[in-house]
């Protein structure tokens, strides 16, 4: 079971869209950094993480999204001690 | 010369914004002509109630008050951008104008000097 | 949880030393215990003592080095890296001629097989 | 403990080719279970007849030649993501392994720590 | 007429693919560093390119191409020299 | 032509300096005009004399200092930039009370505006 977080927002660079198929099936999917206006707009990844969202395997850190004068009610959103608590409960953290 | 900066990219997670600003202003003082554009990710820089100290970032907003005070007056925002990022155009934190794709290849072809950050 | 860190980013310019900071400062909070944390590639940056920030921007070299004096655990600098890029300890300093060494303490500079050292020694490998 | 190091960047235009593969070195003396990926745009640091002396950039393809001697024997490259840049993968540098994106998921879960170039 | 430089590849970052749909009529765009892979093979912006490579417009800096072991047919190999001449022949750059 | 070029990548880390250094060459080469170096953002670590490459790399410090006294043109760094990086020259060095500078001579510490400067006396501002 893995962490993968993601850090470049997918308007601009390509991670995001490389790592979603890579998911494994009970892997969770971190949203930091510039990342988390992937959950800010409707564009062609969100039916994927909002699939990610049902199944309570989509997070997004909150103090990222505040930063940017953003919010989102996709994703399960955590402080950094959530952060924490995500790569506690996994097995592996891949940063992409 | 007419000179212009070009942003393209987010703020906070790169400090591209941050020294795009200085450039800005200092190049202001130079040239009647410059003007500034915020093209892609670059229109996230003008969301309004952005709060980066709580992530160890620089507030860059204070900064685009300033823009006034240096008669930095041609800003210039892609649209699209916006539209595409699900921000809304009318409500960015100062006074711009808006162009479309067209006006954009026009205003851009206008220029002497390019930087982009 | 033991945990070491990797930081790849630099002291300025791009957030994730600062992802990375606040991360390991949640991690003691919760009582988490750091192993280590080794700076790679830009991220030698974060142990430039000439670091200079603006006043009103945060000091991440002096960030590091307090929350390390205070918690006990070491900064860990890869020396092929941070010589490439102008951080060099008191013995570089000497051996290639240098006016001064400009790496903050309690940054020490390793090689890269004490990232696998502190690897071995934590539960989980964190990245930024 | 079982560590991986996965190569996403191409070579040249940044250094974490190299960066990479300084690491992979080092790590192969304290660990038996090291495994190398390439996936994504990492997948052109194994093209043939690299000549990046002429842009003032180290050239790393003898430094791949050493996994042999540093008994780095895991290599792992995703087929698909060489098929997409139209390099023939039987044409590497060096031996590596294939993988479907199925066997390249399982390859990733074996692992206990991960670090990304 | 603006001479386009495009410094990252196609299949990891959005700036190609964002700088296309803005080339003027006459402007020319130079694939540098590692970008140059984008005539390497075909994928979904090849179309685009190859039009511009039809009306002469599209240069890609050799050097770059041979450091990473590659070859192209499409677009005018240019090196540093040629990189110069294209900024002399257009009125102003823009490095994207 | 007159031409003025903008680094901001670094010296070490990835290609933008180098292609930089290339393209600055062809340019001399051809017998155009270079009106002055200006280094910001990342680009002022090109300026920063405490780097030492591998013997098996290029040392694009030492390479732009020497291809600059050759033919006479300025190398500006943007002080803000490069205090923040951690670059001083004496002055800040003093100022700052550290050890000792690590600014690359001919690399001079100027402020943005003589960016505005130099882009007013070329013809082209090509940016890497």
């Amino acid at each position: 079971m893995i962490l993968h977080t993601v850090k470049h927002s997918p308007f601009n660079h390509k991670s995001l869209e490389q790592v979603l198929p890579r998911l494994g099936q009970d892997d969770y999917l971190l949203l930091i950094e510039n990342s988390v206006v992937a959950v800010t707009v409707t564009h062609e990844l969100s039916e994927a993480l909002n699939e990610l969202a049902l199944q309570q395997r989509l997070f997004v850190l909150e103090p990222d999204l505040l930063a940017r004068g953003l919010s989102s009610s996709v994703g399960n959103l955590v402080d950094y001690k959530g952060f924490v608590s995500l790569v506690e409960k996994t097995d592996t953290t891949i940063s992409w | 010369m007419k000179i212009a900066i070009i942003n393209t990219q987010m703020p906070h997670g790169m400090a591209d914004a941050r020294e795009s600003l200085d450039a800005a202003l200092a190049l202001s003082g130079f040239t009647e002509n410059l003007s500034v554009f915020f093209l892609d990710d670059g229109v996230y820089q003008l969301v309004e109630n952005q709060q980066p100290q709580s992530i160890l970032q620089r507030h860059i907003q204070p900064t685009f008050k300033l823009f006034d005070l240096y008669d930095i007056e041609t800003v210039y925002v892609c649209e699209q951008s916006c539209l595409l990022r699900g921000i809304d155009p009318k409500r960015l934190c100062i006074p711009v104008q808006l162009l479309q794709p067209q006006q954009l290849s026009e205003k851009l072809h206008q220029q002497q000097q390019i930087i982009r950050f | 949880m033991r945990l070491a860190i990797l930081v790849t980013a630099p002291a300025y310019g791009s957030q994730g030393s600062a992802s990375a900071y606040m991360f390991t400062q949640a991690a003691i909070e919760m009582g988490h215990e750091i192993q280590g944390i080794f700076f790679y590639q830009q991220g030698v940056t974060n142990a430039n003592n000439f670091t200079t920030p603006a006043s009103d921007e945060d000091d991440l070299v002096a960030l590091w080095a307090a929350l390390a004096v205070e918690h006990g655990f070491s900064l860990d600098v890869c020396i092929s890296a941070a010589l490439r890029r102008g951080v060099v300890d008191s013995v570089s300093a000497q051996e290639q001629q240098l006016a001064a060494a400009n790496l903050q303490a309690p940054f020490a500079m390793t090689g890269l097989g004490q990232l696998a050292e502190l690897s071995s020694r934590a539960d989980r490998l964190v990245q930024f």
